[in-house]
């Protein structure tokens, strides 16, 4: 791999930095020039070097994000929407927090870019409320960047319009779901909206509508400035690029790490995070937020972070969220706080979510309590099977994906626990 | 039909206009795909996840409400992996439903029992406790909400906020725990409620005119025309002709109605129960007795009286416009025709605005068929104007009246007040349903009538579209007759007494 | 989700808007492409300004913003970060999700509950109020906790009580 | 059905034959009566007649006789009028009249409930029927009265014989059949949870 395991900071460029969040200190390390280039360009010039950059959505499913901007229709002269989605809420995650954190003028940026390349004039940067701290740096990064002219009617004399305002969520994890985020921006509950029509052709209010994670617009100012080519040599060749990853569990320096896609795990954990805590084994590890099934610790021999090398695994990359999970943990209780998040956050629209996140929920408070069948692994084995891509969105795949893996994998465990009836 | 597209359903080739959707489609081809959420009448919401149809080709099955046909798509609804989807589907929406259908009035026309038996799961493998919600909410004049029945299709809030456009029902908390409702302490409140508990799936809506009061299986439903307003909505009279009785409306799919109806349309059937018709004709002899007696008996003493008068002069018509165009001209061709009689009145409502309309249906003219009156009058010669006349009857000089009144006394706020002052009059035979008729002392002559449900014709409604009664009920008056048949038996009766 | 601070304050009457408080909501009417966007941030302003939403809020937002109740209630009960109680003077959001579950969060949990039990077993009110909630992504920090909008990270059995005793010094004077 | 075919009287042409024989036969019955009413007097042979009504009739455990509703707890019938028994009975004769219950929690019952016994033929499809064990034939088999009689029978009548509750057919309570589910807390009263297990998981 050599090279491409350069470890280049594309969106943690600031970490670390002496008054990291001012626009000056952005400025004044060559921030904004990619949108300055951006106006070189024409729009579609700019979707195709997105493109060409093979840049993948970061907030889970990894899609082409040039390919996405692609769809919003280019006749339209009517009002189109960027919306950031900032809402980080899958568990294990904490790499969005990060980046506003280090520069939210990387966000701002990319946005502006991102309204550029499609035609529209009005973005979104929608954020879970409780991030407080972070909300204020937002704010403030918006109204600096109003202040020089990177926002307003007529940025930097180009006669471009962009406006970027910010909208805080509620508490709820489905708005991390583009279409559920759009329902929730639009004052209504968050409820994933029926596809197609896909948001590029109608999202907010119905307009066209391009919601982007967080990372992956604070990776765009990046690959316009120093083009495509230069984003391909990083990571492997279906997943170039960096990516950041969420370590966190008994390491001794968890955190967050950019780090080149295709980057081995256990030179993750083991070199950049100083290996585990003295006295702790791997028993097994979520490589992509909770809603990734589990890895035991014998799969992660050899295994590298790109989005092919974990799905070959049976698992998935999701938003880069690396839950290690040690040996003090108790696999029944590792299920029951997956299958009671979930329960807590099903949007209750589809059936098969509503219902069957409850009904693990149900299953795993009988377990717990002691009254658990011996039938009930395969019970919710058969529950998650038939959960799964039958929803409007993906909250019951991802209630039922860490499900499956985990009676699977950790059958004999939970098992012993039911026979046992009490805590194993 | 502009564009159309082709494709397969089940193997077979189905070309449908472009733009239809796979559901639609197997309506249209009497597929049956199961689903709660979908509506024809109502938006797509595609949140019951039950009609889920393989697509070859594509690796997920698709919900048919929201899959547009292409052509050359490949769609089945019976493979094994969408009859498993199905079972299931229909397994996570009756895991937390109460099974109370013993005391559930939505028992045997219920979604959750029909898809059970033709494509449940059968062995359930629901083993912990269900999710408790509240029952028996007042949530509007004929509702009860039982929100623990509730599958969550959305199909009413819809219905809100797309038909009636109150928004009044909203789905409040989330996940397991959502529950349908208004907002706390407030009701439904517009004509339109009822439709709520037709389009609810389960039993989470009732009606509580209709609560408890028959199992539905033990009801037949025939198609009819709702007699309520000039709109002329189709419907379906549901009674049990067994006992001779009526339980409610529905709306069928019309022209006029689409899939809705009113809730003022939804009581047309309380007229026509015996407890309030009028049961037995009625004479009164010489001495000013009055007597029960039979269709005949009551034929014979009219027809005696109008014998013994000049009928073009001493006979008037009172006729109220909510009977058959059939009738109108069987009334007209006899009376005007035959005996001449130029006195005819209309018994209109004096305080109806008849140009009233509240948008969706229901019109101010609470006759249903104003227009089939009004040409028929003109077809009969006679001048035609919307007014109520009980002044010009009363002084016409008419010795003979014949009133025929409203089939429905409920939508003649004037009603009983009209009666007594008709009942005034020299000699008024009443031709009715109404058992006040019977029940004012003064009155001197009443023949039965048959109710709506009971006969053969057509209404024409406000736009001139005709609406067709055609499968009768019996009657459960014995001798309740239509306009037509009491027409005939007057002829008879002059015939065989030899005058024309 | 447990829930441990509601029993007191359930009949609380509902605190009336300040001026400020509806310049602001008024703000927001104006702010988004749509008037029904505003429902999230009202309410975030209300829940801010006044600790919590009671019904007649709502009804407020209906009658004189012309926000339909229907909809702001399903707003409020959908998402989670809406109080329709009042909260105790600090209300402890403690995350309880995979990685701070594994770090001990529930012991904790316990351990601040035992805190506000002293305090009910001596006829008090405890100041703090407390209640799960799921990942506040934070895992770096695992467990985490926020008082109202102070983040707490890598909060312990151990520190747990010097931060509460912090707060409740803070709060002696009321 | 089994018929019973009774054999004609042999015919006997020559000994009694002509005027005489019907004195000769009559005294051989005479003689017959008077043997079987000795012995039976004098209790030489057990005798199959009971003296009813002061002897009461047993009959099998299954017998299916008059008809009683079942009652709950608080004393009220346990019916929800859901008219399974009228549409399965195949004789017409249950007649029910449903309303709201006084108590909201209980929804429906029975504002009457009638069995028009002289129709009735005692199948037991009802009690088959029924989803919460309310109606059961009883092991009674009297039913007399006279042409004034009250053949049509009320609810009030058929639930008042609480000394037949529990029944021979049907020995469940209604615990058993209709298990009682633990409420999540605070979500509603025993008395919901009561309604709610007798309305029935199945």
């Amino acid at each position: 791999m050599g090279d491409t395991l350069t470890k280049v900071k594309i969106t943690t460029a600031f970490e670390g930095k002496p008054n990291a969040r001012a626009l000056k200190t952005y400025v004044d390390n060559g921030g904004y020039a990619g949108l300055k280039k951006a106006f070189t360009m024409q729009p579609g010039q700019v979707i195709d070097e997105v493109k060409a950059a093979g840049l993948r959505g970061r907030g889970g499913a990894g899609f082409p994000t040039g390919m996405k901007w692609s769809f919003v229709p280019k006749d339209d002269k009517g009002p189109k929407y960027i919306i950031c989605n900032n809402d980080e809420s899958e568990p294990g995650t904490f790499k969005d927090r990060y980046i506003t954190e280090c520069n939210p003028h990387m966000i701002l940026e990319g946005m502006i870019i991102a309204g550029f390349a499609i035609g529209a004039n009005k973005g979104y940067i929608y954020t879970r409320y409780d991030f407080f701290e972070e909300i204020k740096w937002l704010e403030t990064a918006i109204r600096e960047a109003y202040d020089a002219g990177f926002l307003g009617d007529n940025i930097l004399g180009t006669g471009f319009k962009f406006h970027i305002d910010h909208y805080a969520g509620a508490g709820a994890y489905i708005c991390g779901e583009e279409t559920g985020l759009l329902s929730s921006l639009e004052g209504k509950k968050g409820q994933p909206k029926l596809k197609p029509p896909f948001p590029a052709i109608s999202g907010y209010l119905h307009r066209p509508t391009i919601v982007n994670n967080t990372e992956t617009l604070a990776a765009v100012p990046w690959i316009i400035n120093h083009g495509a080519a230069a984003h391909k040599t990083m990571g492997t060749e279906k997943s170039p690029g960096t990516k950041l990853f969420c370590l966190s569990g008994r390491v001794k320096r968890p955190g967050v790490y950019e780090l080149p896609l295709g980057y081995p795990i256990e030179k993750l954990i083991n070199e950049d995070a100083g290996g585990m805590l003295p006295g702790y084994n791997i028993k097994a590890c979520i490589p992509g937020g909770s809603s990734a099934p589990i890895l035991t610790a014998e799969e992660l021999k050899g295994l590298t972070l790109d989005y092919e090398a974990i799905a070959a695994k049976g698992s998935m990359l999701g938003s880069g969220a690396i839950m290690i999970i040690d040996d003090s943990m108790s696999m029944v209780e590792l299920l029951k706080v997956t299958v009671d998040f979930y329960h807590h956050e099903s949007c209750g629209q589809c059936t098969p979510c509503r219902e069957g996140t409850g009904w693990l929920a149900n299953i795993m408070t009988g377990i717990m309590a002691g009254q658990g069948k011996k039938d009930d692994l395969q019970r919710m084995f058969e529950i998650s099977r038939n959960m799964e891509g039958k929803t409007i969105c993906a909250l019951s795949d991802a209630a039922a994906m860490p499900t499956k893996s985990i009676v699977t994998k950790f059958g004999a465990e939970i098992a012993d626990f039911i026979e046992r009836g009490k805590r194993a | 039909m502009s564009e159309t597209v082709t494709f397969k359903l089940n193997g077979k080739d189905v070309t449908v206009p472009k733009g239809t959707t796979v559901m639609e489609a197997a309506r249209r081809e009497n597929v049956e795909i199961p689903h709660f959420c979908w509506h024809p009448g109502l938006s797509v919401a595609g949140v019951c996840r039950f009609c889920m149809v393989k697509v070859e080709g594509r690796p997920k099955l698709e919900i048919a409400c929201n899959l547009q046909a292409t052509n050359g798509m490949d769609v089945k609804t019976d493979t094994e992996e969408a009859k498993s989807a199905h079972k299931w589907a229909l397994e996570f929406h009756l895991i937390n439903h109460p099974l109370d259908c013993p005391i559930c009035d939505q028992a045997g026309e219920c979604g959750l029992q029909d898809y059970y038996m033709s494509v449940g799961k059968y062995q359930s493998q629901m083993t912990r406790p269900k999710v408790l919600k509240p029952k028996m909410l007042d949530v509007g004049r004929d509702l009860v909400l039982d929100t623990e029945r509730c599958i969550l299709c959305s199909r009413c809030v819809r219905f809100e906020e797309e038909v009636t456009k109150t928004g009044a029902l909203g789905i409040f908390d989330r996940g397991d725990r959502a529950i349908i409702g208004t907002y706390p302490g407030e009701k439904i409140d517009h004509n339109y409620q009822t439709n709520l508990v037709d389009i609810c799936p389960v039993g989470a809506f009732t009606s509580r005119d209709f609560r408890f009061k028959q199992r539905v299986w033990f009801l037949k439903d025939k198609p009819a025309v709702c007699p309520g307003c000039s709109t002329g909505c189709s419907v379906d009279v549901y009674g049990k002709p067994e006992t001779r009785s009526y339980f409610r409306l529905k709306p069928r799919k019309g022209e006029a109605n689409g899939h809705w109806m009113c809730d003022k349309g939804r009581h047309m059937y309380s007229h026509l129960n015996q407890d309030v018709r009028l049961r037995t004709a009625l004479t009164t002899d010489a001495q000013g007795r009055r007597k029960d007696t039979n269709f005949a008996g009551a034929i014979e003493d009219l027809g005696k009286r109008i014998a013994a008068v000049n009928p073009a002069t001493d006979v008037a018509l009172l006729v109220s416009a909510q009977h058959t165009s059939e009738e109108y001209k069987s009334l007209f061709d006899f009376f005007v025709g035959e005996l001449g009689i130029k006195k005819v009145f209309q018994w209109r409502e004096p305080t109806e605005k008849i140009d009233a309309f509240d948008g969706l249906l229901y019109r101010g003219d609470h006759n249903a068929n104003t227009s089939g009156l009004l040409s028929a009058l003109k077809e009969a010669g006679l001048a035609a104007g919307l007014k109520n006349e009980f002044d010009a009857v009363a002084s016409s000089g008419a010795k003979i009246v014949i009133a025929v009144t409203p089939e429905v006394p409920s939508t003649f706020p004037s009603f009983e007040q009209q009666l007594n002052r008709l009942t005034e009059l020299d000699f008024v035979s009443f031709w009715t349903l109404a058992g006040s008729v019977a029940d004012n002392k003064k009155t001197k002559h009443a023949i039965p009538m048959k109710g709506f449900p009971e006969k053969k014709g057509t209404f024409i409604n406000h736009e001139g579209k005709a609406g067709k009664l055609d499968s009768p009920f019996p009657c459960p008056v014995a001798d309740g007759r239509d306009l037509t048949e009491i027409i005939a038996a007057l002829k008879q009766w002059r015939h065989s007494h030899g005058s024309r | 989700m447990s829930e441990h601070n509601h029993k007191l304050n359930s009949n609380e009457p509902a605190p009336a808007f300040t001026p400020a408080l509806r310049k602001q909501i008024e703000s927001f009417l104006t702010r988004y492409e749509t008037k029904r966007s505003a429902i999230l941030p009202a309410l975030h302003a209300i829940q801010d300004e006044l600790g919590w939403i009671a019904d007649e809020h709502v009804e407020i937002l209906d009658k004189e913003f012309g926000l339909h109740r229907v909809q702001v209630r399903e707003a409020l009960t959908f998402y989670s970060a809406y109080r329709q109680k009042k909260p105790r003077p600090y209300h402890i959001q403690f995350c309880n999700n995979i990685v701070c579950c594994m770090l001990g969060a529930n012991e904790v949990i316990d351990k601040i509950k035992g805190h506000i039990k002293k305090f009910e077993e001596k006829g008090k009110e405890s100041p703090f109020g407390v209640e799960g909630v799921p990942c506040m992504c934070v895992c770096d920090g695992a467990p985490a906790m926020l008082v109202n909008k102070d983040r707490h990270l890598k909060v312990t059995k151990e520190n747990i009580d010097s931060i509460l005793e912090k707060y409740a010094s803070l709060k002696s004077g009321v | 059905m089994a018929v019973v075919k009774v054999p004609l009287p042999p015919i006997d042409s020559n000994v009694f034959s002509a005027g005489w024989g019907y004195i000769t036969t009559i005294a051989a019955g005479m003689w017959k009566t008077l043997a079987i009413f000795t012995v039976q007097l004098l209790k030489i042979e057990k005798t199959n007649t009971l003296e009813w009504p002061e002897q009461a009739a047993t009959y099998s455990d299954r017998f299916k006789g008059k008809h009683f509703l079942t009652l709950r707890d608080d004393g009220e019938v346990r019916c929800t009028a859901c008219f399974l028994c009228a549409t399965n009975c195949p004789a017409d004769c249950i007649h029910i009249e449903a309303g709201n219950h006084p108590d909201n929690e209980l929804e429906k019952f029975p504002v009457r409930f009638e069995i028009d016994i002289l129709r009735c033929v005692f199948c037991g499809y009802c009690e088959e029927a029924c989803p919460v064990d309310a109606i059961r034939l009883g092991p009674e088999y009297a039913m007399v009265g006279t042409n004034g009689g009250k053949w049509v029978y009320t609810k009030e009548y058929l639930a008042e014989r609480k000394q037949l509750s529990g029944g021979v057919i049907s020995v469940k309570d209604e615990n058993e059949k209709h298990p009682i589910v633990e409420a999540p807390k605070g979500s509603r009263n025993a008395k919901q949870i009561k309604s709610y297990a007798r309305h029935g998981i199945h």
